[in-house]
């Protein structure tokens, strides 16, 4: 019952504050959301205090054959601990938007965004079922496009947006079609029915591409596919750093704490049967490792505020692949919560940073604003060392436990998970230190107007800071026990399935070289940031030049953006043109053209006979006549 | 033999009347030949007993209808030089339909033979001992009376058809009309218009022939 | 004569017909007669739309056979007689129409010139499009199947827009041409089965040979009416140049007529030919989801944009009628009310633009978001549910396509659902040209949002399209019995088929 | 007495005629027009009447049969001939062709149909088959200051001569070769299902002469030329009396006592028949006029009515003679319209001329668009379920190429009537026609009402018509 | 009768063939359209009598009284079209009778 209220409370919120506002007002319609969101972030503490309980079915959504999702909400271990992040980290930046939106035209339209979003994800966290769980996933993914949009007047946004939806979709395509998968194995997609059949259908196959393969790899394929798209994984990923067009308590929200994990939730989600699908897990390692370091790398070298973080959330995206491709859910578990709080953070900093700046983001025209926002600055500084993982911040436990166990597997997908992973871990301290150097050192570089109207943001949007920066420190320690701990298992019961011979049970068993390695690159990575931008600031600059061919590599973030203009955007709109043009109009329609074409010659020759004459007339009708007779006399 | 030689004279002579009918320059030539082929074939209903009818096609037909071919053919005044062009351009394929055409009827006329059961079917053979005026007029009087007030009314129709198409009421000969005369007003006929100097006058409405009628 | 006692069915089919003849009669001056015209066909369609709603509460979803029955004896000479009935395929498609005929008269308010013959020809092209739903005898089926033209091809040709004769007569000629053949099977069955009616022809035996025949000349009707690839070239200039009420009609409800053909008749009376043509349809269905999404994607009209994505959308529900099995049928059945709800707002929104005297032209469209939210938000729901959202109508035929048709083939299944992504592309290229960016042209600043006609028009589409998105069960319990029959049918009549492939194959 | 009462519409006919070609005569011509007509009208009703009342019965030596299936096509001609006289009146007037022989002419031709129609034998075939074309001949020239409408009558002339040149003397091969000219007895010599190749050229000979007048293609060449030329009313008759007649001759002949030979001459009945379909189609689309496009339509109508008879039996002898109702009915109302087009007290042919008639003429123009619609074969109107029954039939008999090349046939001529429908709806323009007289009004409401209606209540024609075809076939 | 009938039915074959030759092998005046069917009806008209004799059967000759009645009303009204269109086109040539055509 807490759970239900938790997960519909965002939705009235949300249409208070999209339809009401002629009839109650604007403040009202804003308040209305905001009362709603904390209603919800309340019972969702209740149900976490609740504990597990049975689904609460609500109501069938439809009935076909044996296709029989349900409309119902889970209360296991994992949505609860998902359901209590969501609305707690969505009702402070309901509070902190308050204040950031306070200039904006239709703040109502933008709460009522974030309210809708809140639900779609709490509706996705607690699905009972595949189905519901896509219901919310696409939900969040429109809502996505929607706040990408929110300044609909821009190109970029647009742009931004519809390509958050496409990319989106291209892994929504694989996810719908895993589901399908899913019930034509299963006969069902209710998660209980799924976990319990999964060991039973291990060894049945599904012929594909001409050959025979086990059913489950080809699901958790499909599924991982689907949550390469929401996750903004590499190949897929395009999308995350466009989308921080949206308003910036957006990107905290979607694009940092909740909407991205919504594939490492699915995955954790559907562990019993990823565990069973060996393959899938290489991959899924694989995916998860090569984005951690591939998203590092551009962080380094981008400019825009939003843009380094947003690379930085992909790359810790690929960490809690990783974790989880290992089989250590409960580690992706913990970073994961871990990451929404620290990320949420320093979204929500860097946004007081932007409103400070007259909406800057470009940090080469920032600096020095330690001395005018301290707070703030005090703020990203938690933040960014929770996202280095400096002990005892929140980053810390559960990065180096992804990097553990990613060792602790002894595979050798995990050891190429392991050398990524550290790799950038010593890249992320670099860009996190670069970024706060730039931001809060130095001499200011921003025109003089910027600079005389930069001041601390509002309470209101502080205090969520301040919130979420405890958690951000503390989350680590606290949580550490139970997510990861010894009793993990207890703790997370059922909802989270760690196979017997996960790296879980193994994270001890590394070098204590290997344990330390991470923390020691990652502080060779803030000692080169301390280099490069505190000491020696020409030497960034230098580097480049002489490096330039990495450096543009970098900058233009490995040419993805470029392959995919060049190998699918321009060539498909060519290829609309020509299939319209020429394939419709002139193949296709060609035929009909035709055959009226010939028509209208046949009636033309036919009139011609037709020439007035008598004689001809009369010519006609003998040989008609003559025709006729010849062919009884001689055919018959 | 005799009827022999008769018959293959006269059907020479009509073949070639009417080879001629189709053929000559002058219309008038033609419809000579024209009679000349229908006494031609007179004289063959005569040889085959048919004598009733070979003087009706005589009388009729050269004394009627080709008359009236005539008299058309002299009342309408046709320029006869600018009609003998001669032939259709298509005359090859003609001759050619023609000649397949005769072939086959020719075939045909080579396999006559009472139909199995036609012998038994006649319903009024030729009776023995009458003429032919008799036994014609026995049958049209009696068995095919309808018939023969329906060719009656096909008569009628015909005459008319002449009258409806060529005959002309009055009112298109200019004879007087006495009363309608005496019954003019000048004020009916004449107008008189002031015409302003170099613009002339416009001349007023004119009555019709019939309206003054 | 049926549960009700009441031919229920006659009557909702006739009354429009009756609403028209006092249409016809009235006089007066030309604003006078369109302003009554007007309310006598929505007074009309409201009251048959009432009708239809009580059938439904008497309908019995338990009961796979046609309910409401009515015979009588009609062309005694050749065995046919007058039936009609419903069953759970039907009921909605009838319903849809039902509701989507007042919601076109509502949107007609553009119609100034000859008014009376506008309402009359839209009340008889409901009558039409009733009767062909409610029709159980396939002569009858058939005369609506083509009296639907003669409304439409007026509808087009008088009121539509520039190229609207062109528009016009390829519509009449592609679905006349297709409908012969169909007249052809026609012939066939009532020569060889000796009855035309429904309920006894989808049940008997036919020859595989003949079934293949048979099939081609339906699929030459039911092709072109529903628009299948490569037969849909009429649509696009048809939906593009008809006048907004038409083209709703067109696009909601007589689309759909194809469709319930492939259902009612090829389906259950030719399962060899069906199975054995089951390779071409797949293909044809997805050729035109991508292929058409592609052309969707290279409009610069708005209004053939949607036409173009209504083509697409034919494709999928192709691709679920041949799955055989009950989530893809269902799913395709599904689809067939979802679209017609759905296209109808698009259709709607285009024609708020028109009222409003915008062209339709993309590219002189934009940022009408800041000046009109509502229909902005009307416009971005509609698209968002023709793309196929969960929550909305779309969702359900999607995915259960995609299902049903994951049973049969997985590549079907993924490239029928690339619609999911290609439909996302041009949907969003369409929304964005009108609702986003900057003003186009500096009057566009100057629009006024919905009036209360509009919202009466949008608000009832919008409830229905959640309604089907968030609880189909509503409908689809209907759909069961009729479907289950139909595939469990099917799957009998190919089974000693299946089983002598079997042996041959050993 | 039963003979006579057989013979009663026609003697009533006859009669009639002649007494008001007398009081025509006596009294003053041009008012007494209308009165002549009327009572023409009158006559033709009351032999209507009668005629429907008359006994089944062979009389006078066979030479004349009533049967169901004469008192069908008698109805149809007495129809078609009532309907093209209403729709003279206002029109000859107008034209300034009102003449009273006219009516009588058309009096006298009908008696030539139904002599044509009841005929059992081949001099009562012949003899009305002149009597009615004779009488035509001079209707189409009606107009003789007109050189269009002599042009008609010359063509129509010379071409119907030659065919009834060619039918009698088809007729005489048949008679030497079989030995008879009696329907009966020729059906006992044909018993066999052969015949000499001498009386198959002569049936040959028939069909052509009776084809010319249906004007089947390829015999159909003088039909577009006169239908444009002569005057409208007298077209309106060709179009349907004259028609049914010929057609149900066609009928009579080949079924009755050609019946037994339908293996050889049914071939040549399709080649008719495609060739009449797809020259009716094509040619109409390219017309500007619409009296000549409703020639081509009503060639490639009698081509779809033939494919009835194609098939040879009793159902296909039903499907044509529904057809050929149907079709009367259709042609009748159509040219009610055509009649109605007049402007400036001219009238107007063009098809151009009718843009924007909706508009205007909005009774006028559905009247019309529902003609086209019912030619077209578009349900649930009339026209449709003439072609159903037919190719029904035609496919049920296997004759499976026929009906292909019908149904694409019927598609490329929807084309041209669709035409006409756009210049109405669709284009702009002002046709500024006269007031609708009564007449033409009369007719155009009467065609269309029952065009329509005609799918509520199927049952007693197709019904009738089956009766008449057994009675026909025996 | 001593002529076999098929020399009959030979001439009346020929005939018809130069009746029918005449008709479209002519671009003179209609009238010689005219005669020659007049030429075609005398050869069905030969059959009819030929055919009459070779059968001992009346009906033949009765059925040639009435293609003579036949054919001399033909001719008269024939003329009477003939007459009136050369007063409205003052010719009579085959090759002018083509104002409506197409």
């Amino acid at each position: 019952m807490f759970t239900l209220i938790a997960v519909f409370a965002p939705l009235v919120g949300a249409i208070l504050a999209g339809i009401a506002r002629p009839f109650i007002g604007r403040a009202a319609s804003l308040g209305a959301s905001v009362a709603f969101m904390l209603v919800s972030a309340l019972f969702a503490i209740l149900a976490y205090r609740a504990g597990v309980q049975a689904p609460l079915h609500l109501a069938t959504w439809f009935h076909v054959g044996g296709f029989t999702p349900d409309w119902s909400l889970r209360q296991d271990q994992l949505s609860l601990v998902m359901v209590l992040m969501v609305s707690v980290v969505s009702m402070l930046i309901h509070i902190y938007s308050v204040g950031y939106m306070a200039h904006d035209k239709t703040p109502q339209r933008f709460m009522s965004y974030i309210s809708l979003f809140t639900f779609a994800m709490l509706m996705l966290v607690t699905a009972n079922n595949l189905l519901q769980l896509f219901f919310g996933w696409e939900g969040v993914g429109l809502v996505s496009y929607l706040l990408i949009n929110y300044w609909y007047d821009r190109k970029a946004a647009n742009d931004a947006a519809i390509k958050a939806f496409i990319v989106n979709r291209v892994g929504d395509l694989a996810f719908a079609v895993g589901i399908a998968l899913v019930y034509f194995t299963f006969q069902s997609t209710q998660f209980d029915v799924i976990f319990a059949g999964a060991a039973a259908h291990a060894g049945q196959h599904y012929t594909l591409f001409g050959t025979s393969l086990p059913v489950l790899e080809i699901i958790a394929f499909l599924l991982f596919i689907g949550a390469m798209g929401k996750s903004a994984q590499i190949v897929l990923h395009t999308w995350l750093a466009d989308a921080m067009e949206g308003p910036t308590p957006i990107s905290a929200l979607i694009h940092a704490a909740t909407m991205v994990a919504a594939g490492v939730f699915m995955i954790v989600r559907m562990s019993p049967l990823i565990n069973l699908a060996p393959e899938a897990m290489s991959f899924i390692t694989f995916i998860g490792a090569t984005t951690a370091f591939f998203a590092a790398t551009i962080g380094c070298v981008q400019n825009d505020i939003k843009r380094v973080i947003a690379y930085s959330t992909c790359s810790q995206l690929g960490y809690m692949f990783l974790a989880a491709g290992v089989g250590a859910y409960p580690v992706a578990m913990f970073h994961l919560i871990n990451h929404a709080l620290f990320k949420a953070l320093l979204f929500l900093s860097a946004g007081s940073v932007i409103h400070a700046m007259s909406d800057e983001q470009d940090i080469r025209l920032m600096g020095g604003l330690a001395g005018k926002l301290p707070f703030t600055c005090a703020m990203m500084l938690i933040g960014s060392l929770a996202l280095i993982a400096i002990p005892p911040f929140s980053g810390y436990y559960s990065k180096d436990a992804i990097l553990d166990a990613a060792l602790a597997a002894h595979t050798g997908m995990g050891t190429y998970g392991w050398v990524c992973g550290t790799a950038a871990a010593g890249l992320t301290a670099f860009y996190t230190s670069r970024l706060f150097f730039l931001v809060f050192t130095g001499k200011s570089r921003a025109p003089k107007h910027v600079q005389d109207h930069v001041h601390e943001s509002p309470a209101v949007m502080l205090v969520p800071l301040l919130f979420l920066a405890i958690g951000a420190f503390g989350s680590g320690i606290a949580l550490k026990p139970d997510f990861i701990g010894a009793n993990f298992q207890s703790f997370w019961g059922s909802s989270i399935a760690v196979a017997a011979n996960s790296a879980m049970f193994h994270m001890e068993d590394i070098s204590s070289l290997a344990k330390m390695a991470p923390l020691l690159v990652g502080i060779f990575g803030i000692l080169v940031a301390v280099l490069f931008y505190l000491l020696v600031p020409s030497l960034p600059g230098r580097l480049s030049q002489s490096l330039s061919p990495v450096y543009k590599f970098l900058l233009h973030k490995w040419y993805f953006d470029e392959l995919y203009d060049a190998l699918l955007v321009r060539p498909s709109l060519k290829l609309a043109k020509f299939v319209w043009r020429v394939g419709d109009e002139q193949v296709i329609d060609g035929v009909p053209k035709g055959l009226a074409a010939i028509t209208s010659d046949a009636s033309a020759q036919a009139v011609k006979l037709q020439t007035g004459s008598i004689a001809l007339y009369a010519f006609v009708m003998l040989i008609g006549l003559l025709v006729f007779v010849s062919l009884f006399i001689w055919v018959k | 033999m005799i009827a022999n030689l008769a018959f293959y004279l006269f059907s020479f002579i009509l073949l070639a009347s009417a080879v001629m009918v189709v053929t000559s320059r002058n219309p008038v030539h033609a419809v000579l030949f024209l009679i000349l082929g229908f006494v031609n074939a007179a004289v063959l209903f005569l040889l085959t007993g048919a004598e009733f009818l070979a003087f009706i096609l005589a009388i009729v037909y050269v004394g009627a209808v080709a008359v009236i071919f005539l008299f058309v053919v002299m009342m309408l005044d046709v320029d006869f030089v600018a009609l003998n062009e001669g032939f259709q351009r298509y005359a090859p394929v003609g001759a050619l339909v023609a000649l397949i055409m005769f072939i086959e009827l020719a075939f045909i006329a080579g396999n006559w033979a009472i139909a199995p059961a036609g012998g038994a079917d006649r319903m009024f053979p030729t009776p023995d001992n009458v003429t032919s005026s008799v036994a014609l007029g026995n049958l049209l009087y009696t068995s095919y009376l309808p018939v023969f007030q329906l060719s009656g009314i096909v008569l009628l129709v015909a005459m008319i058809g002449a009258i409806v198409l060529t005959h002309r009421d009055r009112k298109r000969s200019l004879h007087q009309n006495l009363s309608a005369q005496h019954a003019r007003d000048p004020k009916q006929t004449l107008a008189l218009v002031n015409a302003p100097l170099g613009q002339g006058a416009a001349l007023p409405a004119k009555q019709t022939h019939e309206e003054t009628l | 004569m049926n549960q009700l006692g009441f031919p229920i069915l006659s009557l909702i089919t006739y009354l429009p017909l009756l609403g028209a003849f006092i249409i016809a009669t009235l006089s007066g001056d030309e604003a006078k007669i369109a302003c009554r015209a007007r309310a006598i066909a929505l007074g009309f369609s409201v009251l048959v739309l009432v009708l239809g709603v009580y059938v439904w509460t008497q309908f019995n979803t338990g009961i796979a056979g046609y309910q409401f029955v009515e015979a009588m004896p009609w062309l005694s000479g050749i065995n046919v007689e007058y039936r009609m009935g419903v069953d759970g395929i039907s009921l909605f498609l009838i319903l849809l129409t039902l509701v989507l005929t007042p919601i076109a008269i509502l949107s007609s308010n553009g119609i100034k010139t000859r008014a009376r013959s506008f309402f009359a020809a839209m009340l008889l092209l409901e009558t039409m499009t009733i009767g062909m739903f409610a029709a159980t005898d396939f002569v009858l089926f058939y005369i609506f199947f083509e009296a639907v033209l003669l409304p439409m091809y007026l509808i087009i040709g008088v009121w539509g827009g520039e190229r609207r004769i062109y528009a016009a007569v390829k519509f009449f000629v592609f679905t006349l041409a297709g409908s012969l053949f169909m007249l052809l099977a026609l012939v066939w069955i009532w020569r060889h089965l000796g009855t035309t009616n429904i309920a006894v022809i989808t049940h008997a035996a036919i020859p595989a040979h003949a079934q293949m025949w048979l099939f081609l000349a339906f699929l030459a009707a039911f092709g072109v009416k529903a628009a299948v690839w490569p037969l849909h070239t009429w649509l696009p200039d048809a939906y593009g140049e008809a006048p907004v009420p038409g083209t709703i009609m067109l696009a909601a409800v007589l689309s759909k007529m194809g469709a319930y053909g492939f259902l009612r008749f090829a389906l259950p009376m030719l399962p060899n030919a069906s199975y054995a043509a089951e390779p071409l349809m797949f293909t044809l269905g997805v050729v035109a989801v991508i292929y058409i999404s592609y052309v969707a994607l290279a409009q610069t009209d708005m209004k053939r944009m949607i036409a173009y994505s209504s083509v697409a959308h034919m494709g999928v529900i192709i691709i679920g009628l041949f799955t055989f099995t009950v989530e893809g049928i269902e799913g395709a059945l599904f689809q067939m009310l979802s679209h017609g709800l759905v296209i109808a707002g698009l259709f709607i929104c285009a024609g708020i633009l028109t009222a409003r005297g915008q062209g339709l032209t993309l590219k002189n469209l934009g940022g009408l978001a800041s000046n009109m939210p509502v229909f902005a938000a009307a416009l971005m729901f509609f698209t968002l549910a023709n793309m196929g959202l969960p929550g909305t109508s779309g969702f359900i035929g999607e995915i259960l396509v995609i299902v049903g048709a994951l049973k049969v083939n997985f590549w079907v299944s993924l490239l029928g659902g690339a619609g999911m992504v290609l439909g996302v592309t041009y949907s969003l290229v369409l929304v964005r040209a009108v609702l986003f960016e900057k003003y186009a042209r500096p009057e566009l600043a100057g629009l006024k949002d919905l009036t209360g006609r509009e919202y009466a028009m949008l608000l009832p589409l919008a409830v229905l399209v959640m309604w089907l998105g968030v609880y189909p069960s509503s409908f689809t319990h209907a759909f069961d019995a009729p479907i289950n029959a139909l595939v469990q049918a099917h799957s009998a009549a190919l089974n000693p088929h299946m089983a002598l492939a079997m042996v041959t194959a050993k | 007495m039963t003979e006579l009462y057989a013979l009663l519409p026609a003697l009533v006919l006859g009669l009639g005629g002649m007494v008001l070609l007398t009081g025509g005569v006596l009294a003053k011509k041009s008012e007494t027009t209308p009165a002549v007509t009327f009572g023409a009208v009158v006559l033709l009703a009351v032999a209507a009447v009668v005629n429907l009342l008359a006994p089944d019965t062979l009389i006078w030596n066979g030479l004349f049969k009533t049967s169901l299936f004469t008192r069908f096509a008698d109805t149809l001609v007495y129809l078609g001939a009532i309907a093209a006289l209403i729709l003279s009146v206002d029109y000859n007037k107008r034209e300034g062709i009102a003449r009273f022989e006219y009516p009588i002419l058309v009096l006298f031709a009908v008696i030539g149909m139904i002599a044509m129609i009841s005929a059992a034998d081949m001099l009562t075939l012949y003899l009305g088959f002149e009597l009615q074309s004779l009488a035509l001949y001079i209707c189409a020239a009606l107009a003789r200051d007109n050189l269009r409408s002599t042009e008609a009558g010359l063509k129509y002339f010379v071409l119907g001569a030659l065919a009834s040149g060619l039918l009698v003397y088809g007729i005489s091969l048949v008679y030497g070769f079989a030995g008879t000219t009696n329907f009966a007895a020729l059906g006992e010599v044909f018993r066999s299902g052969t015949a000499g190749v001498g009386t198959i050229a002569g049936v040959v000979f028939v069909l052509v002469g009776i084809a010319f007048k249906i004007s089947a293609a390829p015999f159909h060449m003088w039909a577009p030329d006169v239908y444009e030329g002569a005057p409208t009313s007298v077209t309106a008759l060709f179009a349907t009396a004259p028609k049914a007649a010929a057609m149900a001759l066609f009928l009579s002949v080949m079924a009755g006592p050609f019946g037994h030979l339908t293996g050889q001459w049914s071939a040549l009945i399709q080649i008719l028949a495609v060739l009449s379909m797809v020259i009716g189609a094509l040619a109409a689309i390219g017309q500007s006029n619409i009296k000549r496009l409703l020639a081509y339509s009503s060639i490639s109508h009698m081509g779809y009515a033939l494919m009835g008879l194609a098939t040879g039996t009793v159902d296909g002898i039903q499907a044509s003679l529904v057809y050929i109702a149907i079709y009367v009915v259709m042609s009748f109302g159509v040219f009610g319209c055509v009649v109605a087009m007049r402007r400036n007290g001219q009238s107007v042919e063009k098809i151009s001329d009718l843009a924007g008639l909706a508009s205007e003429h909005p009774g006028f123009a559905f009247a019309m668009a529902v003609f086209m619609w019912s030619m077209a074969g578009i349900p649930p109107l009339a026209g449709f379920f003439a072609k159903l029954y037919v190719f029904a039939t035609a496919f049920n008999a296997g004759l499976d190429t026929l009906t292909i090349i019908g149904i694409v046939a019927s598609v490329v001529s929807a084309f041209y009537y669709l035409r006409v429908i756009k210049v109405m709806y669709f284009d702009k323009g002002q046709p500024n026609f006269e007031r609708v007289s009564a007449g033409a009004g009369f007719v155009m409401a009467v065609g269309a009402f029952a065009t329509i209606v005609f799918v509520i209540l199927p049952g007693p024609l197709m019904a009738v018509a089956g009766e008449a075809a057994k009675a026909l076939m025996g | 009768m001593l002529v076999p009938l098929s020399h009959y039915l030979v001439v009346s074959a020929m005939l018809l063939v130069i009746g029918i030759f005449g008709i479209f092998m002519n671009r003179k005046n209609i009238i010689v359209i005219m005669m020659s069917i007049e030429l075609i009806l005398l050869a069905a008209n030969l059959n009819f009598v030929a055919f009459s004799g070779a059968l001992h059967d009346m009906v033949g000759q009765v059925f040639t009284m009435f293609v003579l009645t036949v054919a001399a009303a033909e001719s008269a009204i024939g003329l009477a079209i003939l007459v009136i269109y050369f007063r409205n086109r003052g010719s009579i040539e085959v090759e002018d009778v083509t104002l409506m055509k197409g």
